[in-house]
Parts: C-alpha cells; sequence; structure tokens
C-alpha cells in the first residue's frame, strides 16, 4: 500500500473576474520511503498540488473541486481541521522555495524549530529545545547558533534551518517545493545532499518540485511531468529520462544544451502556457505540438499506461505513431 | 542598546531647547504689547518702565530669552501669567496630571481597541464586521474633533442622561471626554493595522508557520502580530501627538481643568508665558513617547536592535525610520 | 468585489454622519415671546425655617482676580460680595445706596463730603477709618485703573478731616463720583502685601463674604463671615456661594438642564431654544431682564473729520438696515429702542426712527460727496459673540451702500487699549455702556459721550450736546429737569444724527426653580452682574414668601 | 501551424509596440484608471474642485448676501442646504468656500512639500553633519503637535486666509522632509549618481536631474494624503477662533459657528462636516490608489 495516493485531485482559484483551473484530474502515488518528481514550467500547478496536500490552499478564493488524497489510508480532504493540524509538521512536512522569506524574522531559529517539536512532540519546552539544538547540529549549524535570529544566517544556512524545522518531528513524507531554485549551485548540492543522507537515514518519501531536471535526475525514483495542470507523463526515472515519449517531454529534454554540441542557440519549446483561466479544449499542449493533429484539438486525452511503470497522455503515442 | 537609549535621551535637551527657542521666538514676534494690556488704561510713562523691567521686556531678544532658558532650566520656574499674577509652574504642577491622565488613558483605549479591531477586520476580510468597523473608521477619521465631542455630549449627557457630562471626578465622567478624544485616533490605529496585517498575512513564513501545523489563533497571536506592530507603533507614536494636541478641544468642551482649558484661555488673552509653558511640556511628553516609540521597536524587532547596537559606533542614525 | 464594497462604504459614512447629527439635535421652530415669569407656584423657592444653603452660579467670563479695575475685568460679582462698596445702586428702589457711608454730599462748587460709619471692621479686625476710605480712591490712581476717569478728582487736593470723613475736590462737579464702581480697601494691609502677590486672591475686605477657596479659571468658594460687623450671620440664607467657571457656554446651559447649577446667564441660542419647547415640568427656568443699556453706533468724531458732515451720518441711518443688524447681533434678545434707556425706565424717550432706504442713503451719499466705493474706513472691534456678529451684520450693508471697511476683531484686553489711547483707528464702532446702569437713566448709557480722554469713538465733539449732558450731569438740577433734559438730549441726537441707537440689551437668566424665585432673579441682577451682598440676606428673600 | 506563428507575432508586436510609446507615467495612470477606488476618490477631488471654482454656475443665491427674516430655513427647494444664522444661503457658503478651504490645504500642502523636498534632499544627499543637523531640526518641529504650532503662529501672525495657510503648512514639513531624506539616501548609493558626479555635474544639477525625479511618487502620495490632515487642522483652528475670520465663507468657520447651533439647527453642523468628510475621503482614497499604482510591489 502506498504512502501517498492523489486520485482525480483539481483545485480552481474562484475570483470575479476568473476561475482559474490551477490543478486538472492529478494522480500521483508515492511509495514509503520513496521520492517522486514533479517537474513542469512555472504555472504548471505544481506547488498547487503541493499546498493542495497539506491543505493550504488560500480558503475564500481556493476549492477543491473534486478528487481525494488518501495518505496512510485517510483522505486528508475530508480530514477535520484538528486532524490535519496533527498531520501538518508531524506526518507531512514542507519546504519553501524562498528562504529568505521563509522564516519569522523576529524569533530565533531556535524558538522556531522547538516549536513545531513541543506542539507535536508532546514534551516539555526544554526537552524541545535540546532537540532542536541537536537537529541543528544534523543540517550542519552550530549549537550555540540556535538563539540567533534569521537575518544573521545566509541563504543557504536558513534553507538549512528550514529543513531542520521541516524533520524535526520526523515526519513520513517531506514536500520540498523547489528547495534550491533561490541557492547558487554550490550551496545547491551541499543542501540537496544533505536531505538526501537524512531521507535515507529517516526512510522519509519525498515529493520534490522543481524544473531542474539535472536535479531529478539525481535524486529521484519516480518522476511525474505536468503541464497546465495536468500530468502529462508519469514513470520511473529510467523509463522518462531512457524512452521519453511525451513531444512536451521530448522538448524539455530538447531544451537542455549539451556539452558536446557546440551549439549557437538554445531550443526553447515554441509558444507560451495556455492562459490557466481560457484552457483550450482537447489536449493542452496541442497548439504548441509539433505532432499535433485537428484530433488533438478536439478530444480528451487519457493517461494510459504505454509500458509498465510509464504513462502518457498522448492518443498518438499511444497508437505508435510517434 | 542601552549606550543607544542613553545616547537619545542626551539628544533630547537639544531638541526641548530647540523647541524652547522656537516657541519664545514666536511669541516674541507677536504683535501687541503685553505691558498695555495689564495695566490696562490709565498707565503713566514711568509705571510703563518698572512693569517692563519687572517682566524683563526691556532686555532685548536675547536678554529675555537667556532670562526665561535659565528660569526653566534652574528654578523650573516657566514665569508668571500676565493677568492672574500667578506662577505657571504651581499651575502646571497641578493641571498637568490632568492631561497626562487623559492623555495616557487615550492612548491605552487606542492601542486596546484599535490593535484588536484592525485585527478582526484583517482576518475577517470582506465581511459584514469588515465594512462596519471600515465605515465608522472613516466617518471618525473625518469628523473635526469638536463635533464629535459636542454631539456625544448631547447625546449621551443630556438626552440620555448616562454619563456626566462635566469634571473628571467620577470613574464614569472619564468615558465620554476620553472615548471623544481617542476615537479618531483609534479609527486611524485600526486603519493601519489592517493594511499591515493584510500584508504580513501574505508572508511567506506565516504559510511555514500554517504547514508546522500551528493552530490560527497561535499564528495570529505569536507570529503575525508581532511582524506587524513596527508600523502601528510609529501610527501611535503620533497619535500620541494629536492626541495631547486634543486635549485643547476636548477639554474645553467637557470643562476638565487641565493644561487644554489653561492654554485656551491664554490663548484667547494672549497670555504668551502660559501658551509658551503649555507648549514646551506638551512638546517634552510627545519627545519622550517618541523616545519610548523608539525603545518599543528595538524590544520587538531584532533587526533594529542590531543596527542600534552596532550605530553606537558608526555616525549616529536613527534606523527604523527606513524600515517603516 | 472589494472595489464596489469600497464606494458602498462611502455612503453608509455619509449616512451615519448625517444620523449622529441629527440625533444630536432638538427640534425648533423660532423662539417666541418671552414667558419665563408664570413660573407654576409648585415649586416653592426661598427660605424654610432657619436653614442655610449653598448657591452654585455658573459663568462663562474668567474668575479673574478682585483688583477691581484692570482688565480683563475682574469678576465684579465676587468683588461685590467680598468688598463693601462706597456707592451701589440699591436693587429694590434702584436708588444710590452705601455700604459704609452714613452721610455724602456735594460742600460747594468744588468739594463733596463723605462721612464713614463708625463701626466698619475689615476681616483682619482692623477698623476702617477716612484714611482708607481715600485710600479706595487714591488706589485706582496708583495702580492706572480707568474707574476714576470722568470724576475730575485731584487726589492731591482732597484732605481727611476727621478720622471719619474726607472731603473731595473735584475740579467740576459730576455725578459719576456717587455712581462710580469703587470698593473700600484696608491701607495698611494692602500697602503691607503690594498689588502683585497672589494674597489678592483671599483679600482682606469689610464685605459679607470672605474667600474660602480660589482655584484660578476653575471654581471659588465665597463663605459668609461670623464677624461681619453689619449684619449678624444667622441673617443670611446663603452660606456660601459656589462659582464656577465654564469655558465653553454649551456646557454651561447642559449643567443647568441636568440641575448642577442654581444660578447663570444664558447665551440666545439656548434661550430661543428654551422658550420653543415646552417646558412647564423641568426643574430649571430662564428670566429675561432688562441690562439697563441700550446698543448704539458711534461715529469716531475725534480726528475723524468726515463725520462732522451730517449727509454722512444721514447715509449711514438710512442705508444701514438697524432692526435687521439688532436682530443678527442680539437674537432673541433684541428689543427695537431707538432711545437711550430701557423701555421700562420712565425716562424712555422714543425719538423717532429712520426706516431703513438704501436710495436715500444713496443720495445722501452724493451730497456728501463720495462717489460709491471711494470711502473707505476701519473698526477694531472685541472678538466676542455679539461684537463678532455686529460686525459682520453691518460690514454687509455699509460695503452695499458703497464704503468700504475692514473690521479687524482682537481680543479683549487688546481691543480696550485700543480704543482708550492707541491706535485711533476706529472710524466706527459698536457700543454698549458696557456696566449698564441700574437706574436706566441716560446718562447712565451715554456716559462715554462726554469722557475725554476715554473711549476714543465715542466722545461726541458737538457743543450744544455737551452742554446737555452738563446740564444733565449738574447734581442740583431737579429730577422734572433731568427727564426734560433726557428727552431734549434723545431728540438732539436724533435729528443731528450724531449716534444711532437701535437695541436695547436684555440678558437672560437661567435659575432652578427649587431654589429661587423669577422675582428674586431678576431684582439682583442687571447687566450679568449678580448684588451678592443682598441676595444672601434672609430678608430680601421673605419679600417674594 | 501557420495559425499559431501569426497568432503570436501579432501578440508580440503589439507587445513592443505598447511598451515603446508608454513612458512610465503613462503606465501608472494605467495602472490607476484600473483601481476603480482610486478613480471613485478622485471623482470626488474633481467634483469638489470644479463646484467650488465654478460655484456661480451652480448656486443663483450669493454667499454674503444675508436677511434676517430667511434665518435658518430647513433645507427645501429653494435652498438646497437650508439657510445659516445670518439668512445666508448654506449651499452658496459652501461652494464659494470651498474656495478658501481647498485653496488654504493645497498651498498649504505645497508649501511644507517644497520645504520638505528642499531640507530632505539636503540632509539626504549631503549626510555627514549637515544630515544631523536638519535631522535634528526635523525632531524639533515634530516635537510640537502641529495644531499647538498651527495656533502659535496664527496667534502671532494675526487671522486671515495667508496667515491661517502659513500656520498650518509647518506641521507638514517634518513628515515631507523625513520620507524625503530617507528616499535621496537610499538612491544616493546608486550607480549613477556618481556616474553623474564623475562627469563633473555640480551638486545641485545632480540633484535636479538625478535625484528629484525619482522621488517624485512619494511626494504626491505623501501630499495628497496630508490635504486632509491639513482641512482638518483648518477647522480646529476655526474652533479656537483663530482661523479664517467671519464673515469670509469658510468649511471650518461654518462648522464653528454651526457648533453653537448644533441642538437646534442641525444641518449648520451636518453640511460642512459632511463637504469635509467627504474632501478626506476622496484625497485619501486616490492617495492610496496613488501608492498603489507608483508602487506597485505593494500588493493591494
Amino acid at each position: 500500500m502506498s504512502l501517498l495516493e492523489i486520485k482525480n485531485l483539481s483545485i480552481h482559484f474562484v475570483t470575479r473576474y476568473s476561475d482559474v483551473h490551477a490543478v486538472n484530474g492529478v494522480d500521483l502515488t508515492i511509495e514509503e520511503g520513496k521520492t517522486l518528481g514533479l517537474v513542469g514550467e512555472t504555472g504548471a500547478g505544481k506547488t498547487t498540488t503541493a499546498l493542495g496536500i497539506l491543505r493550504l490552499i488560500q480558503k475564500p478564493q481556493g476549492r477543491y473541486e473534486s478528487g481525494e488524497i488518501i495518505f496512510k489510508g485517510k483522505d486528508l480532504l475530508k480530514a477535520t481541521d484538528d486532524e490535519m493540524r496533527s498531520v501538518r509538521g508531524n506526518e507531512i512536512s514542507m519546504i519553501f522555495q524562498d528562504p529568505m522569506t521563509a522564516l519569522n524574522p523576529i524569533l530565533t531559529v531556535g524558538d522556531q524549530i522547538a516549536e513545531v517539536i513541543h506542539l507535536h512532540g508532546k514534551c516539555s519546552q526544554a526537552e524541545a529545545n535540546e532537540r532542536a539544538v541537536k537537529m541543528l547540529e544534523m543540517v550542519g549549524i552550530r549549537a550555540e547558533r540556535a538563539g540567533e535570529y534569521p537575518h544573521q544566517f545566509s541563504g543557504g544556512m536558513k534553507q538549512r534551518v528550514v529543513i531542520a524545522m521541516a524533520l524535526a518531528c520526523n515526519p513520513s513524507l517531506l514536500i520540498a517545493d523547489e528547495p534550491t531554485t533561490a541557492l547558487d549551485v554550490t550551496i545547491q548540492a551541499q543542501v540537496l545532499e544533505m536531505m538526501a543522507d537524512l531521507k535515507k537515514g529517516r526512510g522519509t518519501a519525498m515529493l520534490l518540485i522543481t524544473h531542474d531536471l539535472g536535479i531529478v535526475a539525481e535524486n529521484c525514483d519516480d518522476v511525474a511531468i505536468m503541464y497546465a495542470g495536468e500530468v502529462i507523463e508519469y514513470g520511473t526515472l529510467e523509463r522518462i529520462f531512457h524512452n521519453p515519449k511525451h513531444p512536451y517531454t521530448l522538448g524539455l529534454f530538447g531544451s537542455i544544451p549539451s556539452l558536446d554540441k557546440d551549439e549557437e542557440r538554445l531550443h526553447p519549446i515554441e509558444g507560451l502556457m495556455p492562459d490557466p483561466a481560457a484552457l483550450p479544449a482537447g489536449c493542452k499542449f496541442h497548439d504548441r505540438c509539433a505532432y499535433a493533429t485537428d484530433e488533438c484539438a478536439s478530444c480528451e486525452q487519457e493517461l494510459a499506461e504505454m509500458e509498465s511503470g510509464h504513462k502518457v497522455r498522448c492518443a498518438r503515442v499511444m497508437k505508435g505513431e510517434i | 542598546m542601552a549606550k543607544y537609549i542613553i545616547k537619545r535621551i542626551l539628544w533630547m535637551i537639544p531638541v526641548m531647547l530647540g523647541v524652547l527657542i522656537i516657541v519664545f521666538t514666536i511669541s516674541y514676534l507677536t504683535p501687541g504689547d503685553p505691558v498695555i494690556t495689564i495695566l490696562g488704561s490709565g498707565y503713566t510713562p514711568e509705571k510703563y518702565a518698572a512693569k517692563a523691567a519687572e517682566l524683563n521686556l526691556d532686555k532685548g531678544y536675547f536678554g529675555q530669552l537667556g532670562s526665561y532658558i535659565w528660569g526653566i532650566v534652574t528654578r523650573f520656574d516657566f514665569g508668571k501669567s500676565f493677568y492672574s499674577n500667578l506662577s505657571i509652574t504651581g499651575e502646571f504642577a497641578r493641571r498637568f496630571p490632568i492631561t497626562a491622565a487623559l492623555g495616557i488613558f487615550g492612548c491605552i483605549i487606542m492601542v486596546v481597541l484599535g490593535l484588536p479591531l484592525g485585527i478582526l477586520s484583517a482576518v475577517k476580510q470582506y465581511s459584514v464586521l469588515d465594512y462596519t468597523l471600515t465605515v465608522i473608521a472613516l466617518v471618525l477619521a473625518a469628523m473635526p474633533g469638536f463635533v464629535l465631542a459636542i454631539l456625544g455630549l448631547v447625546l449621551f449627557g443630556v438626552r440620555l442622561r448616562w454619563l456626566p457630562i462635566t469634571g473628571l471626578d467620577t470613574p464614569k465622567s472619564w468615558i465620554l471626554p476620553l472615548a471623544t478624544n481617542a476615537m479618531p485616533c483609534v479609527a486611524m490605529i485600526m486603519r493601519q493595522t489592517r493594511t499591515n496585517m493584510l500584508e504580513v498575512i501574505r508572508q511567506d513564513y506565516i504559510r511555514t508557520a500554517r504547514s508546522k501545523g500551528l493552530s490560527e489563533r497561535t499564528i495570529l497571536w505569536k507570529h503575525a502580530l508581532k511582524n506587524c506592530l513596527i508600523p502601528i507603533i510609529t501610527v501611535t507614536g503620533g497619535m500620541v501627538a494629536m492626541v495631547m494636541a486634543g486635549s485643547i478641544i476636548t477639554e474645553n468642551i467637557f470643562n476638565i481643568k487641565g493644561m487644554g482649558t489653561y492654554m485656551y484661555a491664554a490663548i484667547m488673552q494672549r497670555d504668551y508665558p502660559i501658551v509658551n509653558g503649555c507648549v514646551l511640556l506638551i512638546a517634552f511628553i510627545v519627545c519622550c513617547v517618541n523616545l519610548i516609540v523608539d525603545i518599543c521597536y528595538a524590544l520587538i524587532d531584532p533587526r533594529i536592535r542590531a543596527r542600534y547596537a552596532s550605530s553606537g559606533k558608526k555616525h549616529k542614525k536613527k534606523a527604523h525610520k527606513e524600515v517603516t | 468585489m472589494k472595489k464596489m464594497r469600497s464606494i458602498l462604504c462611502l455612503l453608509m459614512a455619509v449616512l451615519m454622519l448625517f444620523a449622529l447629527t441629527a440625533c444630536g439635535g432638538g427640534k425648533t421652530d423660532g423662539g417666541k415671546t418671552p414667558s419665563g415669569e408664570d413660573a407654576s407656584a409648585k415649586f416653592n423657592p426661598g427660605p424654610k425655617g432657619d436653614e442655610k444653603i449653598t448657591l452654585r452660579i455658573g459663568t462663562t467670563g474668567y474668575l479673574g482676580r478682585f483688583l477691581s479695575g484692570l482688565a480683563p475685568e475682574e469678576s465684579h460679582s465676587a468683588c461685590n460680595a467680598v468688598f463693601d462698596s462706597i456707592f451701589r445702586v440699591d436693587p429694590w428702589t434702584k436708588q444710590i445706596k452705601s455700604d459704609v457711608l452714613d452721610d455724602w454730599y456735594w460742600e460747594d462748587e468744588h468739594h463733596f463730603i463723605m462721612k464713614l460709619h463708625d463701626g466698619v471692621y475689615f476681616s483682619n479686625g482692623q477698623k476702617a477709618t477716612s484714611e482708607d476710605l481715600l485710600f479706595s480712591y487714591e488706589n485706582h490712581q496708583e495702580r492706572g485703573s480707568n474707574y476714576l476717569s470722568g470724576m475730575y478728582l485731584d487726589l492731591d487736593k482732597c484732605e481727611i478731616v476727621d478720622d471719619m470723613t474726607v472731603r473731595f475736590y473735584c475740579e467740576q462737579q459730576n455725578t459719576r463720583i456717587s455712581t462710580a464702581y469703587i470698593h473700600l480697601y484696608c491701607k495698611s494691609w494692602s500697602r503691607e502685601v503690594g498689588w502683585d502677590s497672589p494674597e489678592w486672591y483671599y483679600p482682606v475686605a469689610s464685605g459679607a463674604y470672605y474667600v474660602k477657596e480660589y482655584v484660578a479659571d476653575d471654581y471659588m468658594v465665597l463663605h459668609v463671615r461670623d464677624d461681619y460687623w453689619k449684619h449678624s450671620i444667622d441673617e443670611y440664607y446663603v452660606e456660601e456661594y459656589y462659582y464656577k467657571y465654564y469655558p465653553e457656554a454649551a456646557t454651561l446651559f447642559m449643567e443647568l438642564e441636568l440641575g448642577n447649577l442654581d444660578l447663570c446667564v444664558i447665551q440666545s441660542t439656548d434661550y430661543s431654544r428654551y422658550m420653543s419647547e415646552d417646558n412647564s415640568d423641568k426643574n430649571y427656568n430662564v428670566v429675561l431682564d432688562a441690562t439697563g443699556s441700550t446698543m448704539y453706533m458711534n461715529f469716531g468724531f475725534k480726528d475723524h473729520d468726515i463725520w462732522y458732515n451730517k449727509d454722512l451720518r444721514l447715509a449711514f441711518a438710512y442705508g444701514i438696515n438697524w432692526e435687521e443688524v439688532g436682530m443678527l447681533t442680539l437674537g432673541d434678545f433684541y428689543v427695537a429702542n431707538n432711545g437711550f434707556a430701557p423701555k421700562e425706565s420712565p425716562s424712555y424717550y422714543d425719538a423717532g426712527t429712520r426706516e431703513y432706504d438704501p436710495e436715500k442713503a444713496a443720495e445722501y451719499l452724493k451730497k456728501a460727496g463720495y462717489e460709491p466705493g471711494e470711502l473707505s474706513l476701519k473698526a477694531c472691534m472685541m472678538d466676542n459673540a455679539s461684537y463678532k456678529n455686529f460686525g459682520q451684520a453691518v460690514k454687509y450693508y455699509i460695503e452695499k451702500m458703497g464704503v468700504n471697511i475692514d473690521i479687524q476683531y482682537a481680543d479683549v484686553s487688546a481691543s480696550i487699549a485700543n480704543w482708550v489711547q492707541g491706535g485711533y483707528n476706529n472710524d466706527i464702532n459698536l457700543l454698549f455702556a458696557a456696566g449698564g446702569d441700574a437706574r436706566q437713566c441716560v446718562t447712565g448709557s451715554l456716559n462715554q459721550a462726554n469722557l475725554w480722554p476715554g473711549v476714543t469713538f465715542a466722545y461726541v465733539d458737538d457743543d450744544h450736546f455737551q452742554e446737555l449732558y452738563a446740564k444733565l450731569c449738574d447734581p442740583n438740577t431737579t429730577q422734572e429737569d433731568i427727564y426734560k433734559y433726557e428727552k431734549e438730549i434723545q431728540q438732539y441726537i436724533f435729528d443731528e444724527c450724531l449716534i444711532i441707537p437701535f437695541a436695547e440689551m436684555n440678558s437672560a437668566f437661567g435659575y432652578d426653580q427649587r431654589v429661587i424665585g423669577p422675582e428674586m432673579v431678576k431684582a439682583i441682577t442687571f447687566s450679568n452682574r449678580y448684588q451678592l451682598t443682598e441676595l444672601g440676606l434672609r430678608s430680601n428673600w421673605e419679600r417674594y414668601q | 501551424m501557420t495559425r499559431k506563428k501569426q497568432r503570436d507575432e501579432k501578440l508580440a508586436a503589439n507587445l513592443t509596440e505598447l511598451t515603446r510609446k508608454q513612458g512610465q507615467w503613462r503606465e501608472v495612470l494605467m495602472r490607476l484608471v484600473r483601481n476603480k477606488v482610486g478613480m471613485f476618490g478622485a471623482i470626488l477631488c474633481i467634483a469638489l474642485v470644479i463646484l467650488c471654482i465654478g460655484a456661480p454656475l451652480f448656486t443663483k443665491w450669493d454667499p454674503y448676501e444675508q436677511a434676517v427674516i430667511n434665518k435658518f430655513i430647513y433645507p427645501g427647494r429653494e435652498h438646497i442646504f437650508g439657510t445659516d444664522d445670518f439668512g445666508r444661503d448654506l449651499w452658496a457658503r459652501l461652494i464659494y468656500g470651498g474656495r478658501y478651504s481647498l485653496l488654504i490645504a493645497f498651498g498649504a500642502t505645497c508649501f511644507s512639500t517644497c520645504m520638505g523636498v528642499l531640507l530632505g534632499s539636503i540632509a539626504g544627499y549631503f549626510g555627514g553633519r549637515t544630515d544631523l543637523l536638519i535631522t535634528r531640526f526635523l525632531d524639533i518641529l515634530q516635537a510640537i503637535p502641529s495644531l499647538l504650532l498651527a495656533i502659535a503662529i496664527s496667534s502671532a501672525l494675526g487671522s486671515g486666509p495667508f496667515n491661517t495657510m502659513l500656520a498650518i503648512s509647518m506641521g507638514g514639513i517634518a513628515g515631507g522632509a523625513r520620507m524625503m531624506r530617507s528616499v535621496v539616501m537610499s538612491i544616493r548609493g546608486n550607480e549613477y549618481i556618481e556616474a553623474a558626479k564623475a562627469t563633473g555635474s555640480s551638486n545641485a544639477r545632480t540633484i535636479a536631474t538625478h535625484v528629484l525625479p525619482n522621488t517624485i511618487a512619494p511626494l504626491i502620495i505623501n501630499a495628497s494624503l496630508s490635504i486632509g490632515g491639513n482641512i482638518m487642522s483648518i477647522s480646529g483652528l476655526s474652533f479656537i477662533g483663530l482661523g479664517v475670520q467671519a464673515p469670509t465663507p469658510e468649511w471650518g468657520s461654518i462648522l464653528a459657528v454651526g457648533k453653537t447651533y448644533i441642538r437646534d439647527f442641525w444641518p449648520l453642523v451636518v453640511f460642512p462636516s459632511m463637504f469635509i468628510a467627504i474632501t478626506i475621503f476622496g484625497f485619501n482614497l486616490f492617495g492610496d490608489a496613488l501608492r498603489d499604482a507608483l508602487d506597485p510591489k505593494l500588493k493591494d
């Protein structure tokens, strides 16, 4: 039984002017201790999905149109607020993209970590502080810096604090929303390596959201590629990297400049993301797809299994035309 | 940090001196000869000279300024009123506590009412509560103080007879003056809190806190409130000056014998020593409040505390002005 | 969505503003004729048995100091209670009487004799002698107060006859010496403390009350003396006066409504509102009383020769709608009066009226030789309510007539100083005999018209007028002659248009019906001053029991 | 394929065309117009200004025409807002009076903004000793509450429109200068200022050409928000009897007169307060919208 199953999840943002379909029928599963990479351009609905899992979507506008999120057998969408609160930070925790603003500027780093331990660990404040200091040391921060404030730390160090905070209660699932995008490359490698060690040590499953295929290659077991609120290709790392099928995935891999050829220009995928408030019918990618036919534009595409451990949402691929 | 506070206190002395000089110069340039107004009609040249000497009006600008400052600094003596011949300091001793009490209670009400209402209307945005509070804030902010005071007086004092209308002897009689003096400021603080709160709620660290599984209430009180306090403290600092100045109008209408009525009477009689004294004392209170505001910044925001400590070495700079 | 709702907010805000103010306002439909007197008998105010009361009086004038004659005017009423007055008006007979003199008469052209009563004691136990009597006049010259103006006194030539009599020397006979508002001061104590000492807030005096408590600009308490030389303490019904100062007139009236005050002067706005509502069950009532002074506009004759041209004066007489100016200045206290004595007074004489006639005014203006817009005038008035209203009302008509006028408003003391000796920049100004004259006679109202140096614009530079006025002031003219001359002078003023009287000043007093009756209030008050010594005596209350 | 290509070209074309033509100001204007609340505030202010300037067009009554017989007439067909204690038409007095009120308020704001700009830019630009001196002077100015300062000055200079304007503007200087100083200090560090100095331009020219244009935005915001405050101060002064003297029609002095009749004749209080309220509300709304338009990072 998998740790987390997302079935046909769709999330819409309804405002007076527009009805934004951010996520439309996403199906994902994360196994115990495994890492799922979620890849896609900005605005593909990656972060919305992640926030959906923790039910952090902004109340008045955001609405869960349909679908279920089964976590350890329990549907989180049906859970009461109290149940969700006991899950957040304890069972599932999240790391955000920009470390500079992720920490509360007026509380000490130690307090912010101890807070979540004290809340879920049901232990005394003193013990919580102790464990907080231990967590900091685990992420490579000297113990005596626990009493300092976020503005005294660099970007990389702040991200380490956020990671320490996320893993403090030993969650079974860690959601990392582009954890390293805001960091420079050298720090990026250190942080990812540290996350991998911690994960292996504690058997934590991870949902890694990124648009950097290099990171996915090194850290993820499975990969899901999202486009315009839908998962268009989903499979194990080998399948996707060795045998990408969906035109959009091919475009993604095509746009990575290869080192051996001396290329003058990059090969971006032409055109722009469709407007989520006015999504085209049929395959959302058809107006940018090189192989698009009239049929693609009309009928809805299904995410079908092309081979074991590799699904694609493209009728032409299923028919073997591409 | 303590070094910074001491430095600020030292800086208050030249500021107060500056206020004193400005206020004195303004009244020195005022037309109309005090001696004639005191002696009335049948004055004779030698009596005029005697009186002028007594009020040391014959010493020219710097002489008078010097003796005025010397009088205040050494004997804390603000001189004598032109007409009642009573020493002003004696009057201040009697009247200052009343205005100070009104001011302090006014400020407490401002914060105690303004802050929660602001937070409430921010958290429950677009709700009915939000709009009623906004409407009240608009009306109170747009109504001149004395209209509000007289309306309150007529409505609650005379028509409904719930509250006594003058003096401050019974606790009930404090309600009306405080309400009409503090209300406009409550409205402003509420609006300021609401805008700040809306901004803070959208910050990332609030989402992090929520992702940690904290309840909305703890997020509000522990994380959001403290962060949105800083700009509110600046506004409160400004409000205190408004409340003190507003006391002139409120005390007059509610017949409270504080600095306000004293100054109003002095303005009407063109009794300049009293006007100068009152402005000086109120300016002093405002200076103290500004100092307290700065200290509150440091208490709440570690970034500013760090800058204060380091600023002790570098050139003097009040950092919090940039933050707000 | 948020946008539309903000606009809704504004509408609701304006509505709320509307509601707040509307419920604050009362209903009113213009003032009715004064009818305050028919107080129902169910309140029977006045002394019952030998209990004593504390009378609470409210005032919007500053409490001031007990040194009479200095700007701003000290509280006359309080001085009246604390000091014995050498001369004052008996409220019951409306004649001049004295608290301390046994006898006073003109010995000859220049000498005026005053005989002090033997047995007047000051609060410090000292006996009053003629030294104190003479000193009571000398101190005014010493302090520079303007109370001696008009007495033509030469203090060096006054001498003490014996320890109870003083002979005063005046250049010419005048009535002012026996009508001016002079108190008996204790010479030794005054010399000892000097004029500037705060001791003057707790003065040593010979009057019936002493100052028990005094808080500047707040309140003062006058308590009856148990060692008063004239009456024993149990003759007094009012044991204490609690005198409270209110900066805001609106608050004063509300205090009366709530029953926290027994006696106070009220504004015309509060008066007209009171008259328009039915007040049968209210514990307070209002009585209207002539103050004895009339309101008239002066032409500043002295140093402004334009006013010697009668056509210009007539242009002003016709060019200004005096009835309207009166109504705008005094509100519901306005009573039309073209003479210089109140309607109730026997010396009242209506010399005739000049109806408002803009064409005639234009005619006279041209006859006087001024094109419209050519003449421009200046005036400096006090910045209290009635002067401001008068200034606004008159300015409108004068400018409509084609004459420019610049009116400056200055505070009370600055304008007095300006009127009396500085500036002379008053072409025209409004005057009403500030003290009023309880005897309600013409000389009382015109007391500034013959005074020089006095109020600069009030002096009437016309020989026949001065001649008539001198006859009026001559103490030995008989009462019938006085009435005859009063009519003659008022007719002369009208024919020559020297001064334009247009209103008689009433003032309204609010009182608590359970404590004091309307007749008593009318008797002991004139021109906003209370005869507190008279009010204190139980015998006076029993007159109206 | 071709359909897609044409659409892209068209989109790209008008995008570049749009940005090229629009200067920074046009873009701000665009953003401002879209903000309906701000527009509502702007409409209010413009309507008021038109009403006051074109007063003769909106009423046949003369604000000084007095007649006792029509004293305290309640609002009706003849007199829209009724008449005041001198029988003058209240509607006429309010719109003619608006000229004085708005003029004084604008004048005071301009004066305090200019002084603020002057002091602020000098303090910000030169820094060091001058900065210290000027900041201390600003502290002094800010220590005295603006109403008291206005009272002291207007009792010294005497009452009248110009003196009132001067008295009120003193209070606003400190706020403007302090804001100006912080903006200038943040700009001073930028490279293009050093570049300007390097090319030998005098300090004054550098300030005028480089520093000032960047501070226009916060200045306008500060100015529009301070107009409301100025109008409140004028009515405060009139209450004490120092502001504009009768019979000149001005909202504050009409309200001060209205105070005495508050229990008898409500229009004399309601309508001036409403005019004051609408002006303050209008300028605040417009100011807020302006701030959002000029300062996009501040999310609504």
